[in-house]
């Protein structure tokens, strides 16, 4: 009798991007080399993204419980013969924490996990995305078949607004309320929607979801359709998440061929059906109002929501549209009830946990699924591990372009909807990007209006006129043409383009010159009164330089200078000319003792 | 002398030749054929703007004609940015002057505005037909930039002080009888043009605003200490033909033009809406003292038999020493075109008569030629119901609702009258400030050589 | 081409006289902000909605004769131009300026003019003046008699209704007229 | 139901919108992008207008937004002028030599430094309203359209081409608040979104009237054969008076 042995290979785009396809197709041969009569029974599987990406291609073997990361085709042959056959451990592929300088037999005892709290995520990477088998093992349906056998429509509704849920694409707006006008409005048919049009870049919780975990938004969405009356759903995935699309796709094929989706559902009248709607590709679609114009075949503009879209949305018709993270929360609340997930979070308005993408200058970057009011602190420190090369933080951007960035001083900041919105930021779909001292705030936030000002729809004068001139404003300074009033007027600007705008993406817009402002202004006024930029990015305003006294000539940056602009000896100070310097900031990223410094 | 040719003119390029001016005009001066433009005998015409009231040959905007809308309006003498339709019978206007003097800082300007005006310039802001609105127009004034806003009205007492006397005088002496009013300047004109022998018959008072001006430049020019050269006085007036009176010569003493410039009520209007003045919000305002002070006499002046009516006020008094029994004299008020009445003064019947609308006046003048009249004193208004009905009053759009409108001004008139603490002209205690501390008394030198005139015959002799 | 027609206004070219009252009045009854009643009132852009012609020896006004199955109606585009019980009327605000009723208009009824109500108006003062169809509509919005014909100082406009006086010899003017226009 | 407007008690039908409301009651509110026969687009902003429900005070723009209860609105406080402006300042720096731009920056008391500050482009004339495009499209011809997004926004043929489907009516140009569509008539020719179009000469005085192409539109709308024999307005006029002249002289 030979012993069940499960391998997990993430197939997700991030590993795929990483040659994990490549180590699935080895690892499928080698298993087949073994042949039906070997002691193991390998079992392999293709899985979504576990959120570790940057360590990726990620493999992992049950029961053992054993995860190897980094895996390359070559090792595929090693990880057989030594630890599915001997079940010997091979070091060099073990998790690294940098934290403690040790290797981890399983990742889930990292900092990076162990603080971690996965509803949303809670299959993603454990399971093949596309077997239905996978999703019931670990749960799926349960609650599905819990609503239809044992619960009314009106049930449904009172869990999910006892969960306390909230909209998890933006504004937070909550869930069981935004049910509850659909379903009391009379009228047929009501619209399902998912939101899959995940736009900030840096954000890619939604598609792991959709690519690894489909079933539960294909629950969630029917979930919702039961208690609101929905007859059609439409899934809007962005263009570009081909995986995502197809995972779907197939996962809703499967569910129609097992009468958890389309007609009479599991032999109930109740019948519900999903069609995928491929994105128009633009930022704006993000935008309810956007999305349904674009379902409808319209150009992508929003529309002013004077009448909510849950009263008249699509074609006209009660519409109940949430993002791809708020639909995988609906099913395990059902299941668990409302009290359950209310338990989680915050004590105020902020419930269940929210997933995060964690990128930037942080050692430990990926998907990180926290409960709400945990503190940026230990999002970044404890789980992120701290600042990439332990450089001085400076900020956290959060919640996408329209977000903000916030100083150290809020690191200590709970993350919730609301604690955000008051210190200027937002918590979007949960982009967060950190930033070292070698972030120059004027540029970055000249990069999202420029990201914005091409995204905008460009319907409205505020958010199109308005976003464009705040970038002019913005790359005058940073080339150093900053006038003085700049600062005045770029608050001008913000602050009618906050209240003025058509859509709340032209009225969060403003959102990073607010913030940038708040609390970046002395950064702003040196670069406009003393053409400098202390982060050494914004070129017209940087000389290097090297201080004699921490300078002990190790020779690093005169290696690396592309301009060869560095003169010294070995163990000598070194010195930089300032006329051949190209700034490129190499010298200094890679100095170990901060001789390098802007003057 | 100016010749009515740069008054009154009817534009050819559209005129349709409807010839309804000609219907209208009192004197024939418009000749034509039908259907074909127009053209006014400059000899006849006496100003009184009635065909600029009736005539509707506007300029369309389907219709292209080869003279710009700008060029239009600077060729009538009307601001640039009027907003109005153009018809072809305009007359000139005098609003392009008076905007440059308001904005000259070194002028004295004052402004003094005829009794119809009140009770008409509301309507082109919207105002009910007849609106009396007064104290609006005395506060826009102001806004607009004159220094004293004095009033015509005064002047109309003046006037009664001395046309009064003159006629007491006439009768007592045995004077040449009957006396006509000489407040019209197109009556003037006409009988300087057409009875040059019987212009000893109109009174030699010069028509209210001309004293008015003459005493702003005088007696005004020193109890507000200017130098009466710094003085530029601005009258507004319901009368196309009032700036025609301004220019002529005789109007001035000691060098000082009497009147500066007339303007229309509507050339008002259009300076206000101009300026951004809004009639409609703007608050109700006093008129400046002493000067400004009127009495319900004066201010009837604007309606046919309003003089008459006025005078007889004033000259029963003088005359009996005693106060008129009924001060309200309907019998003048309003009618036929030539009405008369009798007015006992105790030891002799004063007999009068009132012609309101030139037309009526040709039978009584040949009366008087025939020296078949009887009559004392004769009122003549040119435009049918007197000055409110006026050729330089707003033009109301329908001719069904211009009754309304002549009937609902004159009410106004009337009804400011009713209301007002004086009623008599010889009772306006600016009045009678003005004879004890400059003018002495009625008829008096003074008065001879500042508010009395002389007629000229125009009669061409062929 | 149905005996019926629609009630309409026509002139008599023998009474009129050209004075073009008609217009003036047309275009003030219509005016929707401004009601007053006097020329101060009206602005420079005079819109009349029956168009005074002159021609050699007959001069007169010009208007719509209300076809049944109007062609500036089956034409317009935007559906701005409707028929209420037996008139044809232009909205003249869903109007758009694109003159395709005035190229199909048989009589010449209709014309562009200058629409300085409901405009581009910006704290009272207007910055862009569009252009809109304009035709007469009887005066069926404000009521009462057609301003033109109760202006009219000659007497020469006058309202038919041809199911009534169908031997009055404006009902026959405009029934020849109809015909001389269908082969046009 | 009755809302009030600055203070003013206004009648009002539950779903009007505020603009129309206003307007009835003489209450101007500023507009650019709006027009009675195309509305809805609600891009230029400048009708913004604050609604007060329960003390609680919110901006909307008044030329889409329905009164459904008995709300208070304030047309012309000072932070609404002081959107406006701004939205009219952005509108100058990005039109700086347009006529009714200008218009409305002096209006709106726009400072000249302000406009200076940033890169201006004196060809710019449209304002993006989108009313062009509407116009066109309920013509159903659909010619012209507003592409790209954001900075890079602009109305036009597709690809630039001159469009198979314009007919060069010019309504776009009408329709236009800033005059910044370009339509030339010159012996015989209209040129307009870089397509020519011959024009229709009248058949009695000779004058141009309209494109082949929209002569032809609107007889096909009518279903009919276009007369060979085409007159301009004034000369059908002109004709219909001499036709109604001869009919009475004859009856």
């Amino acid at each position: 009798m030979s012993d069940k042995k499960t391998v997990n290979i993430c197939c997700g785009t991030g590993c795929l991007a990483k040659g994990s396809m490549e180590v699935y197709e080895e690892m499928k041969a080698q298993i087949a080399k073994l042949g039906a009569n070997a002691e193991v029974n390998v079992k392999l599987k293709a899985t979504g993204c576990d959120g570790l990406c940057e360590k990726g291609p990620v493999l992992k073997i049950y029961p053992d419980d054993i995860a190897y990361f980094k895996v390359k085709v070559e090792d595929v042959e090693d990880v057989v013969k030594k630890t599915l056959m001997n079940g010997e451990i091979i070091e060099k592929l073990l998790y690294f924490e940098t934290a403690t300088k040790q290797r981890l037999r399983n990742h889930k005892e990292s900092e990076f996990c162990k603080r971690q709290y996965k509803i949303a995520l809670r299959n993603v990477g454990e399971i093949d995305p596309i077997s239905l088998e996978d999703y019931v093992e670990r749960g799926g349906y349960k609650a599905l078949k819990k609503a239809i056998g044992s619960m009314k429509p009106e049930d449904v509704l009172e869990e999910i607004s006892k969960s306390g849920l909230r909209g998890r694409g933006g504004a937070g707006f909550p869930t069981g309320r935004k049910w509850k006008t659909a379903a009391d409005i009379d009228t047929s048919p009501i619209y399902v929607v998912c939101n899959g049009d995940e736009g900030d870049p840096g954000a890619f919780m939604d598609r792991s979801i959709m690519e690894g975990d489909p079933n539960s938004v294909i629950e969630g969405m029917t979930l919702c359709a039961y208690a609101v009356g929905g007859t059609n759903g439409f899934a809007y995935i962005r263009d570009e998440y081909g995986l995502a699309v197809e995972n779907m796709q197939k996962a809703i094929n499967k569910a129609k061929e097992e009468n958890l989706l389309g007609n009479n559902i599991l032999g109930t009248d109740f019948s519900f059906d999903i069609q995928i709607v491929r994105g128009g590709g633009a930022f704006v679609c993000g935008e309810s109002t956007a999305l349904m114009s674009s379902i409808e075949g319209m150009v992508g503009e929003p529309r002013a929501k004077y009448i909510h879209t849950t009263e008249k949305g699509l074609w006209g018709q009660p519409t109940v549209l949430n993002n791809v993270e708020t639909w995988a929360n609906v099913p395990i609340i059902i299941e668990k009830g409302g009290d359950w997930y209310h338990a989680i979070g915050t004590m105020e308005k902020s419930k269940g946990t929210k997933v995060f993408s964690l990128v930037g200058k942080v050692k430990n970057t990926g998907l990180v699924e926290v409960p709400m009011g945990t503190t940026l602190r230990e999002i970044i420190y404890d789980i992120g591990g701290g600042v990439l090369n332990d450089r001085k933080f400076k900020a956290v951007q959060i919640g996408g372009p329209s977000g903000g960035c916030l100083p150290a001083e809020y690191l200590d900041l709970p993350v919730d909807y609301d604690t955000l919105v008051k210190a200027d930021s937002m918590m979007g779909s949960g982009g967060m990007i950190v930033m070292d001292d070698r972030t120059c705030m004027v540029d970055v936030t000249r990069y999202y209006l420029s990201f914005l000002a091409e995204e905008s729809c460009g319907k409205c004068v505020p958010c199109r006129e308005g976003v464009k001139r705040m970038l002019e404003i913005l790359t005058d300074i940073c080339d150093g043409n900053g006038k003085e009033g700049d600062i005045e007027e770029l608050l001008e600007i913000c602050s009618m383009t906050s209240k003025a705008s058509l859509c709340s993406l032209g009225k969060s817009a403003p959102n990073p010159v607010k913030a940038a402002i708040r609390y970046f202004r002395d950064e702003f006024e040196e670069h406009i009164n003393n053409k400098r930029c202390r982060a050494g990015v914004c070129k017209e305003l940087t000389t290097f330089g090297i201080d004699e006294d921490k300078c002990i000539g190790c020779d690093m940056c005169k290696k690396n200078c592309p301009a060869d602009c560095i003169t010294g000896e070995i163990k000598k100070p070194h010195a930089i000319d300032a006329d051949k310097c190209v700034r490129c900031g190499n010298c200094m990223n890679i100095c170990k003792f901060n001789a390098v410094k802007v003057l | 002398m100016p010749t009515s040719a740069s008054m009154i003119n009817i534009d050819e390029e559209l005129c349709t030749g409807c010839r309804r001016c000609a219907d209208v005009c009192p004197v024939d001066a418009i000749e034509g054929e039908q259907g074909k433009p127009q053209k006014i005998n400059t000899e006849k015409c006496v100003m009184c703007g009635q065909c600029v009231q009736v005539c509707k040959g506007y300029q369309s905007v389907y219709d292209e004609v080869p003279t710009p809308l700008s060029k239009r309006l600077f060729d009538r003498g009307l601001l640039k940015d009027v907003d109005e339709p153009l018809f072809a019978a305009y007359n000139k206007g005098q609003a392009k002057k008076v905007k440059e003097i308001l904005q000259n800082e070194d002028v004295f300007k004052i402004v003094q505005c005829a009794p119809a005006v009140r009770v008409a310039i509301g309507e082109d802001f919207g105002l009910p037909l007849g609106t009396l609105s007064a104290g609006k127009m005395a506060a826009a004034l102001r806004k607009l930039g004159f220094d004293k806003v004095y009033d015509t009205n005064f002047g109309a007492d003046l006037t009664i002080m001395e046309e009064g006397s003159e006629l007491l005088k006439r009768v007592a002496e045995g004077g040449v009888l009957p006396m006509f009013t000489s407040c019209c300047p197109a009556w003037v004109k006409y009988a300087e043009q057409t009875y040059p022998e019987l212009l000893d018959h109109i009174s030699s008072c010069k028509s209210p605003h001309q004293m008015a001006g003459a005493i702003f430049k005088t007696y005004g020019a020193e109890i507000n200490k200017v130098n009466p050269a710094k003085i530029y006085n601005v009258s507004v007036m319901p009368c196309t033909c009032k700036e025609f009176e301004t220019e002529r010569e005789e109007m001035e003493n000691s060098g000082y033009r009497n009147v500066d410039a007339a303007i229309t009520t509507r050339e008002l209007a259009q300076l206000l809406k101009d300026a951004n003045i809004d009639f409609n919000t703007i608050e109700e305002e006093e008129f400046d003292a002493p000067l400004g002070m009127y009495t319900g006499a004066g201010t009837i002046f604007g309606a046919t038999g309003g003089v008459m009516e006025a005078a007889l006020r004033t000259g029963y008094e003088l005359y009996t020493k005693k106060t008129i029994p009924s001060i309200d004299l309907t019998m003048v008020r309003g009618g036929e075109g030539f009405r008369t009445a009798e007015v006992d003064l105790g030891d002799f019947k004063l007999k009068v008569g009132v012609v309101s609308g030139l037309k009526n006046v040709k039978q009584v003048m040949e009366a008087v030629k025939a020296g078949k009249c009887d009559l004392h004193f004769i009122e003549v208004m040119t435009c049918p119901e007197g000055c409110i009905s006026g050729g330089g009053q707003p033009k109301v759009i329908l001719d069904s609702d211009k009754e309304e409108a002549y009937n609902n001004r004159k009410k106004g008139l009337y009804n400011h009258d009713a209301n007002l603490t004086y009623r008599k002209s010889h009772e306006n205690p600016e009045i009678k400030k003005l004879y004890e501390e400059f003018l002495g008394e009625p008829l008096g030198a003074k008065s001879h050589e500042l508010l009395h005139t002389k007629y000229i015959s125009r009669k061409k002799e062929n | 081409m149905k005996p019926e027609f629609n009630s309409f206004v026509i002139a008599d070219p023998d009474k009129c006289i050209g004075c073009r009252s008609c217009e003036i009045a047309c275009a003030a009854k219509h005016r929707k902000y401004n009601q007053g009643k006097t020329i101060g009132t009206m602005n420079n852009k005079v819109t009349p909605r029956l168009f005074f012609v002159k021609n050699k020896g007959n001069v007169m006004p010009v208007q719509c004769r209300h076809c049944e199955d109007a062609p500036c109606l089956n034409a317009c585009p935007v559906n701005a131009i409707v028929e209420k019980d037996g008139s044809i009327i232009i909205n003249e605000s869903a109007c758009i300026g694109c003159q395709t009723c005035t190229i199909v208009c048989p009589v010449g009824a209709v014309s562009l003019l200058p629409r300085t109500e409901g405009n581009v108006v910006t704290g009272g003062i207007q910055v862009k003046v569009r252009a809109a169809a304009y035709k007469c509509d009887l005066c069926k919005e404000e009521g009462g008699e057609p301003a033109c014909v109760k202006e009219c100082p000659k007497d020469a406009l006058r309202l038919v209704d041809p199911r009534e006086d169908k031997k009055d010899r404006s009902v026959k003017a405009a029934m020849e007229l109809l015909k001389i226009n269908a082969n046009l | 139901m009755k809302i009030t407007i600055d203070g003013k008690a206004c009648e009002a039908e539950k779903g009007e919108f505020i603009l129309q409301i206003a307007r009835r009651n003489n209450i101007y509110i500023p507009t650019l992008c709006h027009s009675d026969a195309l509305p809805g687009l609600a891009s230029c902003r400048l009708c913004i207008v604050k609604v007060i429900d329960r003390g609680r005070a919110k901006i909307v723009t008044s030329c889409i937004f329905p009164v459904s209860k008995e709300v208070e609105v304030v047309t012309n406080d000072d932070e609404i002028k002081r959107m406006r402006k701004n939205i009219v300042m952005l509108l100058k720096v990005r039109c700086p030599e347009n006529k009714e731009v200008d218009e409305l920056a002096k209006v709106f008391g726009v400072e000249e430094k302000r406009v200076k500050r940033f890169k201006l482009d004196p060809e710019e004339n449209c304002v993006l309203c989108g009313l062009c495009a509407k116009a066109c499209k309920e013509l159903g011809t659909g010619a012209i359209s507003t592409v790209n997004r954001g900075m890079y926004k602009e109305v036009a043929t597709p690809y630039h081409e001159p469009s198979p489907e314009c007919i060069g009516c010019a309504s776009c140009a009408n329709v236009c608040p800033t005059n910044a569509i370009k339509v030339v008539d010159k012996d015989g020719e209209r040129k307009i979104w870089g397509k020519k179009f011959k024009m229709v000469k009248c058949d009695l005085c000779g004058e141009y009237f309209a494109t082949e192409e929209h002569v032809k539109y609107a007889y096909d709308r009518l279903g009919v054969e276009k007369p060979e024999k085409l007159m301009c307005s004034s000369c059908k006029k002109k004709v219909t008076a001499k036709d109604i002249k001869s009919i009475f002289e004859n009856a």
